[in-house]
């Protein structure tokens, strides 16, 4: 139980992952794939983010009337700058992948991926 | 045992990889100069080889080292009696068959001559690359170039049997190679850290029974070149080549580095302590018997000429396996003279057959009656041939064939001693119905002309003469292969 | 591909929007060194700002304002700006953007210099941060004829 | 430059990608010569970074003054520096190549836009191999993916979707890899690769950090398509034009594979992947049955380009293969391998694009009589097949033997006759390629083009021809004065 309800962030972290997993896996339609991989994508944002909260902590940005600085009181700041990065990362293959649908959508005439073999089969 | 150093064994191998330069540089056009380089390249490479014969007489070695690729894998070369005297009758050969491959592709007009030659020298360069190498590394690599050169030799004709037929060459070959002989190599390298021959083998005494044996056997598997059955079949497959390369390549040359491989492997990678500690000769002597009688059973139902004399090739090419295998001194000198006696004997035979090929258009035994009026400098050569193959007194093949008895004497096996007799009968029971047909059966009428070559018709009759030679006066041969047992 | 839909509504709360937008914009992006924000951050909400300007007009009206070559020096100079400090870094005999050695050519000490340098980076990096946000917009909803310029 | 060459060849590349855009706007024909002129320039810096790293060891730059382990650093050991020599050396020939060959792929209008992500790919790849922050890493490896994903998409018809299923599989990857970073922080607070050196050897029995490790190899191993995961690669190599298949098959599994050594043998010390996890033995199965499965496979396809995807596959084996044994042979051979697997598969790969320039084809049937029309490039093409089957002295043989003298020496047999069996596939293949190319003669079909590819394409496929022989010959050196201080230390 103590897994369950003390760990929570990990398992909604995973369970996140999973779903877009699931949808990157399973889904037939291109859009709802690369909807997968962000849900994927964020999750990941998520865990990073969770894995540096603090209770009662701020943010780290240090304010002038304040003269003792305790690093308790402040949250880590680098998985939130890393995650700054990661989301560029995210956004830009997001980017790539919705460029490359269009360029499939306009070959095609349809974003379904059975649709697609199915076509170039017929090509075959 | 003293040491010189000196460049001659890289020159001996450069010398032909510079003619087929010069060979593929100059061309169709100026067809004469280019066999002028072919004949130059082979003089001047058997002046290299033969110019070493003194020294190595005079109990001594050459060394030279080429290129150090990685600390242990070396372009080696050191020649040393065994070494030389292979690679002796290989380039005196080339001469012999450079005269009659002009005579052979002029008279059949014969397409990519230049090819031919000039891939002809290469697979010669690396055949005394074998013979000199100083490791197993280097040896490696010239067996492989031999296979990869000879490849478009087999090929020549271009037709869908020719590829075929040289498909299941290189197949055999470099499969093999690739896969067992490459990995006995390394493996004695993992073992041993040592990849030179050496007089006493490269094995610790303290070798464990299963890896020596599982090594040997990688080795004999790997080294399909010597033909020893059940990997034989490439050789008859390489016959659709055209008749010189199957004289001098498949007769001399690319088996007998195989059977060359075979003895540096048994005598210098393992020696005959080991071998003999482990009862190894018993088994590898076991195969090549089988081997001797089986090709010589299937020899007898050949009607194709060439295929007769392959694998006439492959159970004569056992007896040398056979004498190593029996590890006995008089053995061993008997299958080194056994590769000289039959090289000369063996080509001589494929040389008529390829100039009956020429002259008669010819291919098949039954085709033969009464061939010898036609063509009587041929058929005495062929006879002189088919005696040095059977074991006649007085030609090459009974000098071999005596020391191999009498190891298999000294052996004291007398399994052996009647697996030799009896395949001297099949021997004789394969060649002798084609001198008699050739001689006493009557001809049937020709609408052409039958007229010998006098390029093919002369070198045929000095390598007969030759073979004569050597059964008159063994005791240089003898001598020669004595040396390499001191 | 965007048309007009000519709603005043929309437009009118447009034009009054995105120039408060920008201007919060450029406010995050010269905070960036020293409270929350920074180029990127304010990089975006620029690049909002135009692609709000973008869905409330047309393409037309947009590229007539800010054209596609306009664009791309935007990308290249932000990058420019940024790979040029650490260049000069170099040049000062430092690592590549170690702006401290700025208080060699500045009448400034070393950690102010370092915050200038910060700032002048973010500067760089919020520029093409927006031109690329446009720049995806526009291919994606032209289906890459943006270039061609058939909108 | 001296100590600066570690980040002016990343930033030159990065700047001169979006550069080249802006270039494009003014004047079209400065493209390419600024292309190549960058490509050029990373080359030399390149060598000038591996001449500082074999003549003075490590160099280590802080990026931006500040000290690790919180600030980026650069770091470049013998590793590295070879790595960087590849990826630079190979970048700047298909540049070469690529000028005429692209020419008939892609449209005229977007070369521009091929230049520069292609140099995006090529300051990708090397800042992967030249950060020593893992965090930094994932980015780098992100920018060549999406370069990589881009440059896939631009080729033949099919290649679009090849690259969508690239990126899918590419992006799993690349989470898994976060994931991975993301553990080891949780455990370890840093992001250093020689701080978390410093960090984790009391960590090894903890759970979180096998987490990670589970998570970057997996992450890794989609990313260099090793066998079950190599889905997304023969299509996308396949259909991508043919300067970006030979670039990108010869670099991109590379620099993966270069990502796994520092994960399990920088990052991790080489006794927690035998001793405390099974890992390697993990990885030497894994990599044996790539090798089969690669080269069953590549037996059986018709298009050319798609069996050389499958021997790459085969080929990212016999690396993986060798960097799991866990000796000092066997680490050798797979770096040796990494430079001559590059050399060879991305010569053959011209080689496909110079037939697909001339013909328009690309099929194993159309190398028909190819001796008499591209007789240089079937030349090269006969160095580099008797290298890739493994024939003595080209470049092929010495990693093979010593991959096959590492497996022995673990006695993996299993393995060691995979390396063999492969070798033998690739003889079939390439035999019969050869066969076709020499014995063959072609009924000259008026409508194609057969002759000599022009020089600008001719010139890199010779130069890495010879390259194989001369890489065979030198080898020695080559491990001598580079490969040997690769090796981990507990070997």
């Amino acid at each position: 139980m103590e897994i369950l309800i003390g760990k929570y962030n990990y398992w909604i972290y995973i369970g996140l992952m999973m779903i877009g997993f699931y949808a990157m896996v399973a889904k037939k339609n291109l859009v709802k794939k690369v909807v997968g991989m962000n849900i994927f994508q964020t999750a990941i944002i998520l865990f990073f983010i969770s894995t540096s909260y603090k209770k009662n902590a701020t943010i780290p940005i240090i304010i002038k009337s304040q003269e003792v600085i305790e690093p308790i009181q402040y949250i880590n700041p680098l998985p939130h700058v890393l995650m700054l990065t990661a989301i560029v990362v995210m956004v830009s293959t997001f980017g790539v992948a919705l460029a490359v649908i269009v360029m499939l959508y306009k070959q095609y005439k349809t974003l379904e991926e059975d649709e697609i073999i199915e076509i170039l089969k017929d090509k075959k | 045992m003293e040491t010189i150093v000196s460049p001659k064994p890289l020159l001996a191998v450069l010398v032909s990889l510079v003619g087929a330069l010069l060979i593929a540089i100059t061309g169709e056009r100026l067809r004469n100069l280019r066999e002028t380089w072919t004949i130059l390249a082979s003089v001047t490479k058997f002046g290299i080889v033969a110019s070493m014969l003194p020294e190595i007489l005079n109990d001594k070695v050459i060394e030279y080292t080429l290129f150090k690729i990685t600390s242990h894998l070396i372009l080696h070369f050191k020649v040393d009696a065994l070494g030389v005297f292979f690679a002796t009758t290989a380039s005196f050969l080339w001469i012999i068959t450079s005269f009659y491959s002009i005579g052979y592709m002029r008279g059949l007009k014969e397409h990519a001559q230049t090819r031919y030659f000039a891939y002809f020298a290469i697979a010669l360069s690396a055949t005394v690359g074998v013979a000199f190498s100083a490791n197993m590394f280097t040896a490696f690599v010239f067996y492989e170039i031999i296979t990869i050169s000879t490849f478009p030799l087999v090929a020549h004709k271009e037709t869908k049997e020719a590829k075929r037929g040289a498909r299941k060459y290189l197949t055999y070959l470099l499969g093999t190679s690739v896969a067992f002989q490459l990995t006995a190599i390394i493996i004695t390298y993992n073992l041993t850290g040592k990849l030179d021959f050496s007089r006493d083998g490269v094995f610790e005494t303290d070798v464990s029974y299963l890896t020596v044996t599982i090594t040997f056997f990688l080795y004999i598997a790997g080294i399909t070149k010597a033909a020893i059955m059940p990997l034989h079949s490439w050789l008859p497959a390489a016959m659709v080549a055209p008749t010189p390369v199957s004289a001098l390549l498949h007769a001399v040359a690319v088996v007998k580095a195989g059977v060359f491989m075979v003895i540096r492997v048994v005598l210098y990678v393992f020696g005959i302590d080991l071998l003999k500690s482990f009862d190894l000769g018993t088994i590898l002597a076991t195969i090549a018997s089988f081997t001797i009688i089986a090709a010589s059973v299937i020899a007898l139902r050949q009607d194709n000429l060439k295929l007769r004399l392959a694998y006439s090739t492959v159970s004569q090419l056992s007896y040398i396996v056979l004498g190593v295998a029996l590890l006995t001194p008089s053995a061993v000198i008997g299958s080194i003279i056994h590769i000289v006696a039959h090289a000369f004997g063996k080509i001589t035979l494929f040389f008529c057959a390829g100039s009956i090929y020429v002259s008669a258009h010819k291919t098949e035994v039954s085709q033969l009656d009464g061939i010898a009026k036609k063509m009587p400098w041929t058929m005495a050569a062929f006879t002189v041939g088919a005696l040095n193959m059977i074991g006649v007194p007085l030609v090459g093949g009974f000098v071999s064939k005596w020391y191999l008895l009498l190891g298999a004497l000294e052996k004291g096996s007398f399994e052996i001693l009647s697996v030799l007799l009896l395949s001297s009968l099949l021997n004789a029971g394969y060649f002798l119905p084609i001198i008699y047909r050739a001689y006493f059966k009557k001809s049937p009428g020709h609408a052409y002309e039958i007229k010998e070559n006098p390029f093919m018709a002369v070198t045929l009759t000095i390598t007969a003469l030759i073979s004569i030679v050597i059964g008159f006066y063994p005791n240089f041969i003898a001598s020669l292969a004595k040396e390499v047992l001191r | 591909m965007i048309r007009r839909t000519e709603s005043l509504l929309v437009e009118t709360v447009c034009r009054i929007l995105i120039p408060l937008i920008q201007l919060f914009a450029l406010y995050v992006i010269v905070h960036g060194h020293y409270s929350p924000g920074g180029g990127f951050q304010g990089g975006c909400i620029l690049g909002a700002s135009f692609i709000l300007m973008v869905i409330a007009y047309d393409i037309r009206w947009m590229k007539h304002r800010f054209s596609e070559k306009k664009n791309t020096l935007m990308v290249a100079l932000g990058v420019f700006i940024y790979s040029l400090i650490g260049f000069i870094c170099i040049f000062l005999g430092a690592e590549y953007l170690n702006y401290g050695i700025f208080h060699r050519i500045l009448p400034v000490d070393v950690a102010k210099a370092r915050s200038l340098g910060i700032l002048a980076v973010e500067t760089g990096v919020g520029i093409t941060v927006m031109a690329v946000m446009v720049s995806i917009f526009l291919n994606l909803t032209t289906y890459g004829k943006h270039e061609k310029g058939e909108v | 430059m001296g100590e600066h060459s570690s980040i002016l060849v990343v930033v030159i590349s990065l700047i001169a990608s979006i550069t080249n855009v802006f270039i494009a706007l003014v004047r079209k024909s400065l493209c390419y010569p600024f292309f190549v002129f960058i490509l050029g320039i990373c080359f030399l810096l390149s060598m000038d970074i591996l001449y500082t790293v074999i003549n003075f060891g490590t160099v280590k730059y802080k990026l931006g003054g500040w000290m690790p382990p919180w600030g980026i650093e650069y770091v470049v050991d013998h590793l590295n520096a070879f790595v960087i020599a590849i990826v630079a050396t190979i970048s700047f020939v298909v540049a070469i190549y690529a000028k005429e060959s692209i020419k008939k792929e892609i449209a005229k209008p977007r070369l521009p836009y091929f230049y520069s992500t292609y140099l995006l790919l090529v300051a990708g790849l090397i800042g992967i191999v030249i950060t020593g922050d893992i965090f930094n890493l994932f980015v780098f490896l992100e920018i060549a993916s999406l370069a990589g994903y881009a440059l896939i998409a631009i080729g033949e018809k099919r290649s679009v979707l090849a690259s969508f299923n690239y990126i899918i599989m590419g992006t799993i990857g690349a989470c898994f890899y976060l994931l991975g970073v993301g553990y080891i922080y949780i455990i370890t607070g840093s992001l250093n690769i020689a701080d978390l050196t410093r960090l984790l050897p009391p960590l090894y029995e903890s759970k979180v950090t096998l987490a990670a490790l589970a998570f970057f190899v997996i992450g890794v191993a989609i990313k260099i398509a090793l066998f079950p995961l190599h889905r997304w690669l023969p299509d996308s190599y396949t259909f991508a034009p043919s300067a970006v298949s030979a670039f990108a098959s010869a670099t991109v599994t590379k620099v993966g594979i270069y990502v796994l050594i520092r994960i399990s043998y920088t990052l991790f010390e080489p006794r927690f992947l035998t001793e405390i996890t099974p890992l390697s033995t993990i990885l030497v199965w894994w990599a044996t049955i790539a090798i089969f499965f690669g080269s069953t496979i590549a037996l059986g396809q018709i298009d050319f380009k798609r069996t050389l995807s499958y021997i790459l596959v085969a080929e990212v084996g016999y690396i993986v293969l060798g960097v799991s044994l866990g000796n000092k042979e066997g680490f050798i051979g797979a770096v040796l391998h990494i430079l001559n697997d590059a050399v060879m598969i991305a010569c053959l790969f011209m080689i496909a694009g110079g037939l697909f320039y001339r013909i328009g084809r690309r099929n194993l049937t159309d190398f028909t009589g190819l001796k008499k029309y591209m007789p240089i490039t079937m030349t090269a093409f006969l160095v580099t097949s008797l290298s890739m089957i493994g024939v003595p002295p080209t470049a092929g043989f010495f990693s093979k033997w010593y991959l096959i003298l590492g497996a022995i020496r673990a006695e993996q047999w299993i393995s060691a006759s995979a390396l063999i069996f492969s070798s033998l596939v690739n003889a079939i293949i390439f035999f019969k390629l050869l066969e076709k190319v020499y014995f063959s003669k072609k009924e000259a079909i008026p409508k194609y083009n057969f002759r000599e590819l022009p020089l600008s394409m001719l010139t890199p496929i010779v130069l890495m021809g010879l390259a194989v022989l001369v890489l065979g010959i030198y080898s020695g050196k080559i491990i001598s004065t580079v490969i040997e201080f690769t090796v981990p230390k507990g070997f």
